[in-house]
């Protein structure tokens, strides 16, 4: 109402991302149809080939088909960003949603909990998981979310505790309503904004810690086609073959682009900064 | 004249000998320390160190080391009570990672200051060769002897060409030229720096950038690049190492000759020659590696020949195999060497689940034996064979190097090879032992691989000798 | 009329917007004479704030600027200053004081060193002078220890100690005219009356021009010379004010004055068909002469907050409530007041149970909360209703009126589910709602319109007893008389018992039968309505009466300060 | 005065978080399969020598009794010897520290130094080009991977260019700056952007805000306002965003670290984690967790410094 041209700039930003993040899921639905090759086929006569009509983003020191990989890869990289968001969101929302409205004993035992998390080192914790279940997607995904769960925690706390405050709050609890109805129906709600526009940064941070783990030799199994781990073996090629490592690096760029357009614009529409 | 700069991957963990088992300290401590009997260049021969001469007594079971004049780098003589000092410690010592190796000395003393007399508990034709082990260097009594030795291991005073200056750990080693070495004349550097970069991409940008003169273990996939650069030399020097693939031969279907050798001809190994090393490595057809001693270069290859082994498979019952192979993880080669295994055991119709672990986890999945296949490497520390062969076909508590490989022949034949003192005879035995571990396939041999370092122009005679001995005594820097 | 300091003659001010421009000043001309306090009312959103902030060109957005007009200040056209020039009329020619000091003074900055601000900028002094100076000036606008005050942070401060720090930072540059922006609408009558006093005495002293916005005429009326009315981006009458004010000629200034909650009962502008309401109530029995038992009983109450800091687990505590005892009888409608802080909404949480009590007993129709919390809690909550002063806040931004009021009447199970769709219009009827609006979120709609929804929603609950918390301090004037219209009515046809707080005395004699005057959170005096404004007992009580601006200018304000009286 | 009184009751909440990361951490390391002595043995393992090192580092006692020896050295002030290294662990730790904090510093220093004025220009300049493109670059900024970063910066400024070193720490101060320049930015890259936006959208806010408006309404200029007011209030919500960030890189500069090979700590806990050197893995992450639990002391301090509201 009071601003009609950045609400016009939120709708192009929304788009922008809506598109980019679109494009990826649904490359990633129809990767066997749209795909030229099969990810993990090696054709011992095309390795490190440079971009070509053939293989439009060359080809690996397996032969392998870049394109295509990327566009499973996407499978697995959305796969990634969505399951290692995912847990983390709602454990944490969970989590500080009860101890910042239950408040006393039990937000006191979970503050300490987060504080010691927060103070652990993440990679600690990520190798120790990673070497305990075995490299892999789910052992990540395990990590993620073991870590991933405090900041939402955080979050949804501090805005539990100035909405159990709020008028609306006190009014659901005069009218009657059961704490839990009160809780998840009426506070809840209002208070996963800040969140849902964490999410979206906190997506790229997790494609980010996957490219580092697989960086670290601990990625997904071969011979998944996954753009981290793809980048961090391309690195070997880097001086002689740039084709490895720059598209799916680029797939990771846009798609982190993406969805921080989502969060940009969605904070924006909600009035929530980072 | 100058100072060598060194670019390796890891850093060195310590520097009292007996306490490492790692390639990443031996190859510092040959700089600093000297042993009593040396491997020469080719990796073939024994040849003096601080021993000038030896006698083996006729029953072999006395070895009198006759030592030279040479001095510590502090100034002090290299006494035989030194070198007698050393060879007890290694094989009592509580922190001691070599004591079982070590177990068949039974005396050692100094009969004077420059004459050492070991006594052996029984006959042993490889212990010679276990003398040439960095981690037996010589060291001074007086400055290791008991609470000293944790002291020592940051500050050790040390026979070799060059003595440490500072160890910034995780960073470098500083080493300069020790003007107390016996052989210092030789000696072209005035130091050397071990300069440690762990990332293979960030090592060879410091070498292209001139930063370094040297960066040892280059990946296989940047020799071609860097050739092309002419202010680099890439050397090549023939090596230990074989690379090959464990067999668990209690699984199953495993456990059945025919099997395991359907599998052999179903790799082909000149395809991962070329994909894993970049064509810089060699087909591998013994446990022997090429280039050691008794190797035997007319052993069984097997042809590559999918069809056949599929059909072999299919008459000892097996198709439809599937096997779980453990990936080391973070080791890149490793990692390409299984993703094409896997695409070529597909086609003769053996399945294959890639399970990637961290190697500290793999050793033990292993040794229980949760594995069907995994792919391994192996180089000498010592010239003679029977270290290798023990380990592997020798029945050893290690089961064969994991593979619960069962041959009582084989078996027997090791031990009789250990202690057969003729040339001629004891090369026959080895050679019957490559058949044969080839005709039961023990494992599958993969390939050989060459050590590959790169140096600026105005570097000479940077080398390793097959047991990976840098002769930094030797290197110019002009 | 002298000739005028400063004159606009003909400003438009346009909002570029999606469905094209909007004109939200339309052709506005006024004039300010030298001294003299213009007062500028109208209702919410009629432009009020904006016509003074196009004279400084301090649009509150790109999307808007003035099309047309001039406005003349010593023979210059401000409008046709460049940006440079205009830094220098501001402050130091017109300066400008907030209805929010709260959020207009810089919170990371000392307030000395706000004002000292603008002596260094525009009268170039160094610092000790500016901060002499400064200091100076903290005590003429009623300061009482400026120099241990210069170096104290806003949220040090009070409200009314706020605002005397920005008319201190706006009177720092020493301005001929001073623009006032609803500078009392967030405060206490009481201190309102100081910050008004405060006004006059400054314009007796330096000779200052004000502008003085407000939409309380009562405010115009006690302060200012002349009024100017807008409406909807014009100006639809200017005059002096007793000719205004006795003979309005615009109708909306009509409406405006007539609901003023300080006429008297009589000239109430509620419907005219409340009549035969009235008459009923009228003829009941007055409530007193019933021996019922009370609803409410409340004995010796105590409630603590505990406050944060504390070395060491020593927990302090701050006693919102002191020992505060009253009894409610069904069908009574009592009246709650007492400046800001003094303890009413603590009070009437506790009444609700919605507050831990530290002490003393409140009884809800026979059952203690302490003694059987758990009975009392489930007839609390299926009795008793409280109505929110925040119209917008009280009622949960995601869910439309009808969700809401849906959402009650299941839980509270009152009504069959069947039923509930047509309870909920009825609801909507009842509070005189659109039915089209049921599907609307807070959001989209008014004040007036939420503030309905909240009362339809606490009688959702079909209760005995409603607790209006400040339920119309935040709306308009005319607003408010519709709000207290429908309370009136809803009281008459439902038998409801009503517990009203306000600060606003006004409204509460208004509406209520007996009132109780809380300070400091102790009741000091309590009585029918017409008693306790009549003849006020305690000092306290008078001080609050005394600060109401009357709407009869000749009712003059000057009522000693009250915290010096009452404290 | 009082409000700082926190600064005398946070120590003690330190003593549960400290005691939790070792306890967690104890328990994590040992969950790992594989053995160090087998590790440390390499190949050429046999039983008994396993069981020699096993038994001279304690390994072979019950898991508690371990852990009691654990906090008991703890209250000595030791954390006990390194299996790989053969050295007390603080020693070796403090042979490690400095690089990873001196990394940390420049590359918060050097995000500050990036983020205020790009998000000064940027909420200045808000809708107009400049901010779109300031937007638009720091948004593609977040999605690099710093290892391809950290390679890319490396062929640029250290090969094709030779400005910097290429990998590794220096002697002399001088030295040492020189090659903590490329790996600081590598990590300021991405951690400016987000100060940048969080930053940036303070600014916006303020520079609308009311006191902003107040300002202007007395005259003060634009640079005035912009300095004075608006940026102090749009910095204070951004420091515990920083510190959450600064707690993210402690323990996260392993990767910077390899590609630099700058002699950190990060590279030691990796290493100790895969050749699973206990005492190492847990000194490492007490030091980490004591930091961290730190950086989040001073950012208290800070904000109550900054803001003379806030009240903990
Ligand atoms: N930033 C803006 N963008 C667009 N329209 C605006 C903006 N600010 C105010 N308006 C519009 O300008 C009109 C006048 O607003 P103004 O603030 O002057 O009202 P007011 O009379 O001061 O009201 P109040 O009593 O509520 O303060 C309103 O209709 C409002 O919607
Ligand atoms: N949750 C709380 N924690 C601490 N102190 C509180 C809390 N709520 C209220 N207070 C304090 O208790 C006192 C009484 O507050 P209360 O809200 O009852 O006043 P009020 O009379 O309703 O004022 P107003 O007219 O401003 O609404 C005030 O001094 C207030 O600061
Ligand atoms: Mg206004
Ligand atoms: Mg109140
Ligand atoms: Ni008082």
């Amino acid at each position: 109402m009071s601003a009609p041209v950045s609400t016009q700039r939120v709708n192009r930003t929304l788009i922008a991302g809506l598109v980019i993040v679109g494009g990826f899921v649904l490359a990633a639905l129809a990767a066997p149809l749209i795909a030229p090759y099969d990810p993990i086929f090696q054709d011992g006569a095309a390795r490190i080939q440079s971009p070509s009509l053939a293989h439009p983003f060359g080809t690996d020191n397996f032969g392998r088909d870049i394109l295509s990989r990327i566009i499973y890869g996407a499978r697995v990289d959305l796969q990634m960003a969505v399951i290692g968001v995912f847990f983390p969101l709602v454990i944490g929302t969970v989590i500080g949603a009860i101890a910042g409205f239950f408040g006393g004993l039990i937000d006191a035992v979970l503050m300490r909990l987060i504080d010691i998390i927060l103070a652990f080192p993440f990679l600690v914790l990520m190798l120790s998981i990673i070497a305990i279940l075995g490299p892999g997607l789910s052992s990540f995904y395990i990590a993620m979310a073991l870590v991933g769960w405090v900041s939402y925690a955080r979050l949804i706390r501090a805005q539990i505790l100035v909405l159990k405050n709020a008028d609306y709050a006190v009014a659901a609890v005069s009218l009657g309503f059961s704490r839990p109805r009160v809780l998840f129906r009426h506070l809840l709600p209002n208070s996963v904004a800040g969140s849902l526009v964490f999410c979206m940064s906190d997506a790229v941070l997790v494609l980010l810690s996957g490219a580092a783990i697989s960086y670290l030799g601990l990625g997904v199994q071969p011979p998944t086609a996954e753009w981290g781990i793809m980048v961090a073996e391309g690195q070997a090629f880097l001086s002689q073959a740039w084709w490895i490592t720059l598209f799916p690096g680029l797939s990771i760029v846009l798609l982190a682009f993406g969805f921080s357009m989502i969060g940009d614009a969605l904070g924006e529409a909600m009035g929530v900064h980072e | 004249a100058g100072v060598l700069t060194i670019a390796r991957n890891e850093d060195s963990t310590t520097f009292d000998p007996i306490k490492s088992a790692q390639n990443v300290d031996n190859w510092v401590f040959s700089n600093v320390f000297d042993v009593l009997v040396r491997v020469d260049a080719s990796g073939t021969k024994l040849v003096p160190g601080l021993a000038e001469s030896w006698t083996i007594s006729d029953d072999g079971l006395t070895y009198t080391f006759k030592l030279r004049d040479a001095k510590f780098s502090d100034g002090t003589p290299v006494t035989a009570e030194d070198a007698a000092f050393s060879l007890i410690r290694i094989r009592d010592d509580k922190g001691s990672l070599w004591g079982d190796s070590f177990k068949v000395i039974d005396t050692a003393t100094a009969a004077d200051p420059k004459t050492l007399v070991v006594k052996l508990k029984g006959k042993s034709v490889p212990f010679l060769s276990m003398m040439a082990l960095p981690n037996a260097s010589v060291l001074p009594k007086k400055l290791v002897e008991g609470a000293a030795a944790d002291t020592f291991a940051e500050k050790p005073v040390g026979s070799g060409a060059f003595s440490l200056v500072e160890w910034r750990r995780g960073d470098r080693i500083i080493l300069k030229k020790n003007p107390n070495y016996w052989d210092a004349a030789k000696v072209s550097l005035d130091g050397v720096e071990w300069l440690v970069i762990p990332d293979d991409n960030t090592r060879m940008l410091k070498i292209q950038a001139g930063e370094v003169d040297a960066a040892i273990t280059v990946p296989f996939s940047r020799v071609a690049e860097l050739k092309t650069n002419p202010d680099l030399k890439v050397i090549s020097d023939p090596s230990t190492r074989e690379d090959h693939m464990l067999i668990n031969h209690e699984h199953g279907a495993l456990a059945k000759k025919e099997v395991r050798e359907a599998l052999d001809m179903a790799i082909d190994k000149q395809a991962i020659v070329e994909a894993a090393t970049f064509g810089l490595g060699e087909v591998a057809y013994s446990y022997v590696p090429k280039g050691a001693l008794y190797h035997y270069a007319d052993n069984l290859r097997r042809p590559y020949d999918p069809e056949k082994a599929k059909k072999m498979l299919a008459d000892a019952g097996a198709s439809g195999l599937t096997l779980n192979y453990i990936v080391n993880a973070g080791k890149e080669t490793d990692e390409q060497i299984a993703v094409l295994v896997q695409q070529q055991l597909a086609k003769a119709g053996v399945g294959v689940t890639l399970q990637k672990v961290d190697p500290s986890q793999s050793w033990d999945m292993l040794v229980t034996g949760d594995y069907d296949i995994s792919v391994m490497y192996w180089t000498n520390d010592i010239l003679d064979v029977d270290q290798k062969t023990t380990f592997v076909l020798g029945h050893d508590t290690n089961m064969n190097y994991m593979t619960r490989y069962k041959n009582d022949e084989v078996k027997a034949l090791v031990e009789a090879a250990r202690l057969e003192t003729d040339p001629a005879k004891r090369e026959a035995m080895y050679v019957t032992l490559q058949k044969l571990a080839k005709g039961d396939v023990n494992w599958i041999d993969l390939y050989y691989s060459p050590y590959i370092n790169v140096t600026r122009k105005n570097i000479d005679k940077f080398h390793q000798n097959p047991l990976g001995r840098f002769f930094l005594e030797e290197t110019v820097k002009n | 009329m002298s000739a005028p300091l400063l004159s606009i003659r003909d400003l438009s001010v346009v909002v570029r917007g999606d469905q094209g421009p909007r004109t939200l000043l339309d052709r506005v001309s006024l004039d300010l004479a030298p001294g003299e306090i213009l007062g500028l009312v109208g209702e919410s959103g009629s432009g009020k704030s904006l016509l003074c902030r196009s004279l400084v060109q301090l649009l509150p957005s790109r999307a808007i600027s003035v099309t047309q007009g001039e406005v003349r200040m010593g023979g210059r056209d401000l409008l046709a200053l460049s940006e440079a020039q205009m830094q220098q009329v501001r402050g130091a020619e017109i300066g400008m004081i907030f209805q929010n000091p709260s959020s207009h003074l810089d919170p990371l900055m000392r307030v000395g060193d706000q004002i000292v601000e603008g002596l260094r900028f525009h009268r170039r002094l160094d610092r000790a002078a500016a901060k002499a100076e400064a200091i100076a000036l903290m005590g003429q606008v009623g300061f009482t220890d400026p120099p241990r005050q210069f170096a104290a942070y806003p949220h040090e401060f009070s409200g009314g100690m706020r605002q005397r720090a920005m008319i201190a930072v706006a009177l720092a540059c020493d301005p001929k005219i001073l623009i006032a922006d609803e500078p009392t609408t967030a405060l206490d009558v009481t201190i309102q009356a100081q910050i008004l006093r405060l006004l006059m005495e400054l314009r007796e002293r330096r000779g200052l021009s004000i502008i003085l916005i407000t939409h309380d005429l009562g405010v115009v009326a006690q302060t200012c010379d002349r009024i100017a009315v807008m409406r909807q981006g014009r100006v639809v009458e200017v005059g002096d004010k007793r000719a205004l004010l006795a003979r309005p000629a615009h109708a909306y200034t009509r409406a405006l004055i007539a609901s003023h909650p300080s006429m008297p009962v009589t000239n109430e502008c509620s419907e005219v068909d409340d009549q035969a309401d009235e008459a009923k109530v009228a003829s009941l029995p007055p409530p007193s002469a019933v021996p019922a038992r009370p609803l409410v009983e409340i004995d010796d109450l105590h409630i603590r907050y505990p406050l944060p800091g504390g070395l060491f687990g020593r927990r302090r505590s701050f006693s919102a409530v002191k020992g505060v005892s009253l009894q409610i009888r069904p069908g009574e409608t009592v009246g709650i007041v007492g400046e800001s802080g003094s303890g009413k909404s603590t009070l009437a949480r506790a009444m609700l149970g919605l507050t831990p009590i530290a002490d003393g007993h409140v009884t809800f129709d026979g059952v203690t909360l302490r003694g059987q919390p758990r009975v009392a809690l489930a007839k609390i909550r299926h009795q008793a209703a409280m109505v929110f002063q925040d119209p917008f806040n009280s009622l949960n931004p995601r869910l439309t009126i009808s969700q809401t009021l849906t959402e009650v009447l299941r839980v509270q199970g009152k009504v069959p589910s069947a039923a509930i769709p047509a309870r909920v219009v009825e609801l909507l009827a009842l509070v005189e709602l659109d039915p089209e609006l049921a599907g609307r979120r807070p959001r989209q709609l008014s004040g007036g319109q939420c503030q309905r929804a909240g009362i339809a929603r606490a009688l959702a609950v079909d209760p005995r007893l409603i607790v209006a918390d400040e339920c119309v301090a935040a709306l308009d004037v005319t607003i408010q008389a519709q709000i207290v219209a429908l309370f009136q009515r809803l009281v008459k046809t439902m038998e409801l018992t009503l517990v009203f707080i306000a600060h606003d005395l006004a409204i509460v004699r208004h509406l209520c039968e007996r009132v109780v005057v809380m300070h400091h959170g102790r009741i000091v005096e309590e009585g029918p309505c017409a008693e306790v404004f009549e003849r006020p007992r305690e000092a306290y009580t008078a001080a609050l009466i005394a600060a109401i601006p009357d709407i009869d200018p000749e009712r003059r304000l000057l009522a000693p300060p009250v915290e010096k009286l009452a404290s | 005065m009082h409000r700082y009184s926190f600064i005398l009751m946070r120590p003690l909440q330190f003593v549960p978080v400290v005691f939790g990361v070792s306890l967690i951490t104890f328990i994590l390391v040992r969950m790992i399969p594989g053995d160090p002595a087998r590790v440390l043995l390499g190949a050429r393992a046999t039983p008994t020598a396993i069981a020699n090192i096993r038994a001279q580092f304690g390994l072979d006692e019950p898991l508690w009794l371990q852990y009691l020896y654990f906090l008991r050295n703890l209250a000595n002030g030791e954390m006990g010897m390194s299996i790989v290294y053969r050295i007390d662990v603080l020693r070796l730790i403090g042979t490690r520290i400095e690089p990873t904090f001196a990394l940390i510093l420049c590359s918060v220093l050097l995000s500050i130094l990036i983020a205020v004025p790009l998000a000064a220009i940027a909420a200045r300049n808000q809708g107009r080009p400049v901010d779109h493109a300031i937007r638009f670059v720091s948004t593609f900024g977040i999605g690099f991977p710093p290892f391809w970063l950290g390679l890319m910066l490396i062929m640029l400024l250290a090969v094709r260019f030779p400005i910097f070193p290429v990998s590794g720490y220096g002697e002399t101060l001088g030295d040492k700056l020189a090659h903590l320049v490329l790996p600081a930015l590598t990590i300021a890259l991405s951690l400016s952007t987000v100060l940048l936006r969080s930053l940036r959208a303070a600014m916006v806010d303020w520079l609308k805000s009311d006191v902003a408006t107040a300002a202007r309404a007395r005259g003060m200029p634009e640079s005035i306002v912009f300095w004075r007011h608006v940026l102090p209030n749009s910095i204070a919500p951004t420091i515990n965003l920083l510190a959450v960030n600064i707690g993210w890189l402690i323990g996260g500069t392993v990767v910077i670290e390899s590609i630099f090979a700058l002699p950190g700590m990060g590279q030691l806990l990796v290493r100790a984690i895969f050749s699973r050197d206990y005492m190492v893995v847990q000194g490492i992450a007490m030091v980490f967790a004591c930091a961290t639990v730190l950086v989040n002391f001073l950012a208290d301090i800070a904000t109550v410094a900054a803001d003379p509201r806030v009240k903990l």
